[in-house]
């Protein structure tokens, strides 16, 4: 797997921003500045990112309710997300979604989920319209390890492999549903065998190696852009905080917690490049420090920006009223 | 006027639309229905065309690409169609019998009506769900229902309840062309009546109520294959009690095209509502609450509502006329209305 | 596999029966006398009759929109059913229910089901209540081919699979959803081998032998009973009347109708057991003579019946109503 | 009296059930929620007991084999919970969110709802259904619904929602040991709400309303969470406007304490409903057109309904708060309906 350098530097600073991002949220909400609760990303950086090193914006994403680090690395503004986390007008959905359902059609975002399962159905809707209308792009479906006993995702798998649609599905298996480990909620023993039940690739990949992913991925998405139908991929990782902001984490023993700790895909990342003499250190440092400010001006930017406003909110729910 | 059945109207509709604009397509269970692909392509055998044959004949027009058989996955493909509706296309999907919404409401209510707003604006789902409705059948307690309530409910979606073949085929063009997700309720009873259909361009715009029949001294509003029943009702106490009734079907539940019904309200001073959907928070509580809010000063006597009883449709046939509201049970609602006495 | 004579003749008594019954049933349907739809199981007999030879009134199963055979199988008294197919008030669910929805829970039948795929999650509920209450029994979930693409039926199997819950799969692939063909709408070469995605076993079998039927069913249910957890069965047949009756057939062949009807499980018993000189041609006429007049009486019985007053509309919504 | 809150009133309820009877259990996504079963399991560390901690502890009483973990399959759980009642135990299933009622209704009012009458009356489903409702949370378009409208819709369902601790509790048990299936309808903001609770074997009966406080001008009906709104907003206009208002809690909205409400209202001759689910085709109605169709002559002056907007629910701080009716315009609903004139 040869990765130009362009994308290498795509790379880290799309993961360094993700956990830029999610470091502070998890800050502001611990301080109370954030409405509502939020679902972290940090530590699945690898899995969003080599995925959508791939694509562009006439490619499609669902997403999940964990879904800042694909909005970041679908290339959502960092400015519009953080403002939808405030409830501000300046906000991605103007404030009325929040982080849960934050989306970006213009870049083929097409919205985290509230509800567990929910975005498979909808993966495969945007991969028909790919091919009903003959457009080249592919869309790409992420779910966790507890959306996969959904019955959605087994329809979801069965149609697009029926219809023989582009759609790439992406279980990030973070070994939790909440407080529920896989192992308890799943039959299976790994949930890319469940490929094998609809007569599609599947393929179990570590979570948090960005080039481990990027290369599967490639594969998948290249089936996929030829019109050879879905494929799944499983990408085994961990996420660093709770399920949500706040939670207790009762669930996770010790030894859990320092066992993966140890497994940080921005860690590994660096570690591989550096030997591989592929980026600097002093390339990447620039890099964290113009995130830094990036995700700085981000806060800033949604802390002045106004509310919407009285009227707001009977708007939006239908196109057309009458 | 030429007549079509409503089965051939909603047809029609559809291939006019699918001529129209070749983003829309049509998929769901067995709406194409061959064997196999080479059954139909090319040899031009009859497609079955769903299970009351609705869509027949559009597979062998519009091709296997827009006219989509489904597995019985309806989260699945009706999921797919929100999605397929969000970027580019604009689907007709049917949901065989309303009655299994429940496997697939998520998809409807949290995907496809609220995509839009949660979404602040930035999106749209062209969609159309096509179900079918209705008792009168002997298809017992899981294929029988109406429930168009449960999705007047819910906000972002639209719906719509067509009586006649006529605005069945005028309302389904609007419902296709419309840029949000409109649920289209088919009563399976209504699907052999004929009527006469107008062979141009007639859209009937959402959200417009029709007075099927003018009168002046009590407002029925009747629903869905109710309209019929209370025509025909309507008629029978003009002629018997001398009773001028004023039919109005709503046709489009959300909606609501409330002016007109309280327009008639405030000129009869009198409301039946007939409705074949379950009493509990439903249309006719709906409708009643609006008069009983908006007009109150204007009624003269209790409004009536006459609907199915809170009961799953039984299968027995006597029983299953018994759940219905008959002709002769809304004349009586009408009489009642007008204070008079019943004599039973 | 032995199978005492006793049991044979219990076997073919029932085979008999849901032949001359469902065929009874298409002629009264035809000549108008039954009201609503009705979907026949003749052709598929081996399927249920091989599983409930299994089964006593402790064990469970629930079954399908196609659930007259099953019932029958179950030991649900004909004459009941019969009058339940007219709407009388004597019917196995007093003419409320219908086709669709005949049941008879002290016979451990949770009742055919007009939702595709609705009585997964039942029969592992049932299986819950076997498990937690340490009773004995089994509960076996019969559903189509088309079924399997519903996603309770994944759900279900996934659930039976981590609580080890004594519940076979049985799926009846009669090669159609409707008019859709199994090939089209499944994306698996055998659904039997979704079973794999769960953990349990898997296994195809020819759905017009009764014993290979039995014998298959013999080691999944007593894998069940033994707490060893659920396993799935894939019965491939056919169905010789249309979905339902007065389908048109367009969808089928000449050629379909011609090689399948070839495959009779009753011939197909008959064959086996007179090489095999374990009954006799006489013996079976007997039972042949006995289970006509028993549907004629059936019929007569309901035809006599009285229907259902008009106060049973609003009883039995509520146990209270209060 | 001990204060409890509304959580630990109905954890306690559960307990006592599960203690009184071996055939109750309680399952759910995390309910029990500990890592691994060793986790749980003898150490005594603490479960999670549910995302609400509406459960916690009680794995560590009852065991695994009672307190079941689920994946998040609601079609498979709940119709579990479902194919269980009706074999003979007593299951309490959590759905986390009514909002996710869409992935599992068909298991609810298809399965659950009707086997006892499509079976003749020979099955009962003596389940309950648990779940969380209401506006307020910050939580957005998919997790701040209420839709008991819907369940109430529906035959063969019955549908709590209580608004103190205490009625959480009598309620509770009332529905664990009733023989129908109970959707059991719990408002998140109210979780940390402590009220005072009797320690004793109180049971509170299905279908009966509370009046909350007293009054003779107006029924103000209210709903879960609206109930302390409503009280708070009766006493403003008492104190201010010298308005004696009735507060009505129906608790359970089906069945319905038709006579209750009905009496209250024609000894007020005014009405006001407030609730938090969206207003098409709702309990709102339902409730009006209970009064309109059986008390007309009663009302003096037009009901007034005041609930959320036909509208998803929004997440941004200030437009939530316009979403869920407030104190404040509770009030003003008061006095409209007493015919004063609002100042704004
Ligand atoms: C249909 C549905 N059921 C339950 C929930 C509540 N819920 C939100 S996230 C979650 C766990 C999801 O686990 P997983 O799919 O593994 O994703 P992760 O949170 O681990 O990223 C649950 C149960 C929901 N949002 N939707
Ligand atoms: C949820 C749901 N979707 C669709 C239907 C309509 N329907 C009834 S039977 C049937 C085909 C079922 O096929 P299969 O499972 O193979 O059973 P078979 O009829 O072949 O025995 C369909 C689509 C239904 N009853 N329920
Ligand atoms: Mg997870
Ligand atoms: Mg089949």
């Amino acid at each position: 797997m040869i990765v130009d350098r362009d994308k290498l530097l795509w790379m880290y600073e799309k993961m360094r921003l993700i956990r830029t991002f999610e470091d502070k949220v998890a800050e502001l909400f611990a301080a109370g500045l954030l409405p509502g609760f939020v679902h972290l990303y940090a530590g699945e950086e690898a899995i969003g990112v080599g995925i959508m090193a791939h694509l562009n914006d006439q490619d499609y994403i669902t997403s999940t309710h964990r879904g800042h680090g694909h909005c970041i690395a679908k290339g959502v503004d960092v400015n519009a997300m953080m403002a939808e986390l405030f409830g501000k007008s300046t906000g991605a959905c103007k404030g009325k979604g929040g982080s849960m359902h934050i989306a970006d059609i213009s870049k083929g975002m097409l919205g985290a989920n509230g509800i567990v399962g929910g975005g498979g159905p909808l993966a495969v809707g945007a991969g028909l319209t790919l091919k009903t209308l003959g457009r080249s792009g592919v869309s790409v479906c992420f779910f966790g390890d507890g959306a996969s006993e959904q019955g959605t995702m087994h329809e979801s798998m069965n149609l697009a492999s029926i219809w023989k649609l582009p759609v790439v599905f992406v279980c990030e298996n973070n070994l939790f549903a909440e407080s529920t480990p896989w192992t308890y909620h799943a039959s299976v023993k790994n949930i890319a065998d469940r490929a094998a039940a609809y007569d599609m690739p599947g393929v179990l990949v570590d979570g948090f190696d960005v080039f481990a992913i990027y290369d599967v991925a490639g594969q998948a998405i290249d089936r996929a852009r030829q019109g050879a139908g879905p494929s799944l991929i499983e990408a085994r990782g961990f996420r660093f905080y709770g399920h949500f902001q706040g939670d207790p984490l009762t669930y996770r023993t010790a030894e859990d917690e320092a066992r993966w700790h140890t497994h940080d895909p921005i860690t590994v990342f660096q570690t591989q490049v550096l030997e591989r003499e592929l980026l600097t250190e002093e390339e990447m440092k620039q890099v964290d420090q113009r995130i830094q400010s990036q995700v700085d001006d981000a806060v800033t930017f949604a802390q002045n920006s106004p509310y919407p406003g009285v009227s707001d909110l009977l708007t939006d729910i239908y196109v057309t009223y009458s | 006027m030429r007549q079509l059945t409503f089965r051939d109207a909603i047809n029609e509709a559809l291939r006019l639309e699918m001529r129209r604009d070749p983003t829309v397509i049509v998929m769901g269970e067995d709406v194409a229905g061959g064997a196999s692909l080479a059954h139909i392509e090319g040899k031009g055998e009859e497609s079955w065309g769903g299970v009351m044959g609705v869509t027949k004949g559009l597979v062998q027009e519009f091709g296997r690409a827009r006219v989509l058989d489904t597995p019985i996955s309806e989260s699945g493909y009706i999921g797919a169609a929100i999605g397929a509706a969000a970027t580019g296309l604009r689907p007709v999907a049917e949901l065989m019998f309303v009655d299994f919404f429940g496997v697939c409401m998520d998809q409807i209510y949290n995907q496809g009506a609220k995509l839009r707003y949660m979404f602040g604006g930035k999106a749209k789902v062209p969609l159309v769900i096509r179900t079918m409705i209705g008792a009168g059948y002997r298809a017992a307690g899981q294929h029988s229902g109406s429930h168009y309530s449960v999705f007047t409910h819910m906000p972002g979606l639209k719906t719509v309840v067509p009586s006649t073949p006529a605005d069945a085929r005028g309302l389904l063009r609007a419902a296709i062309r419309d840029d949000d997700p409109v649920i289209f309720f088919e009563h399976k009873m209504l699907y052999d009546v004929e009527g006469p259909v107008p062979d141009d361009d007639v859209i009937i715009p959402l959200g417009k109520a029709d007075i099927k029949k003018a009168g002046d001294q009590v407002t029925l509003i009747a629903i869905g294959r109710m309209v019929s029943l209370a025509l025909a009702a309507a008629q029978a106490v003009e002629q018997k009690d001398g009773i001028r009734v004023e039919v109005v079907d709503p046709r489009t539940l959300s909606p609501l095209d409330e002016s007109t019904l309280l327009e008639s309200v405030r000129k009869t001073h009198r409301l039946v509502v007939v409705d074949e959907d379950n009493p509990r928070c439903s249309i006719a509580t709906d409708l009643v609450a609006l008069v009983a809010t908006q007009a109150l000063e204007y009624l003269d006597e209790a409004p009536q509502i006459l609907s199915a009883p809170h009961s799953v449709v039984p299968f027995s046939p006597p029983l299953e006329d018994l759940y219905v509201p008959s002709e002769e049970r809304i004349a009586n609602a009408i009489r009642t209305a007008m204070g008079l006495e019943i004599r039973v």
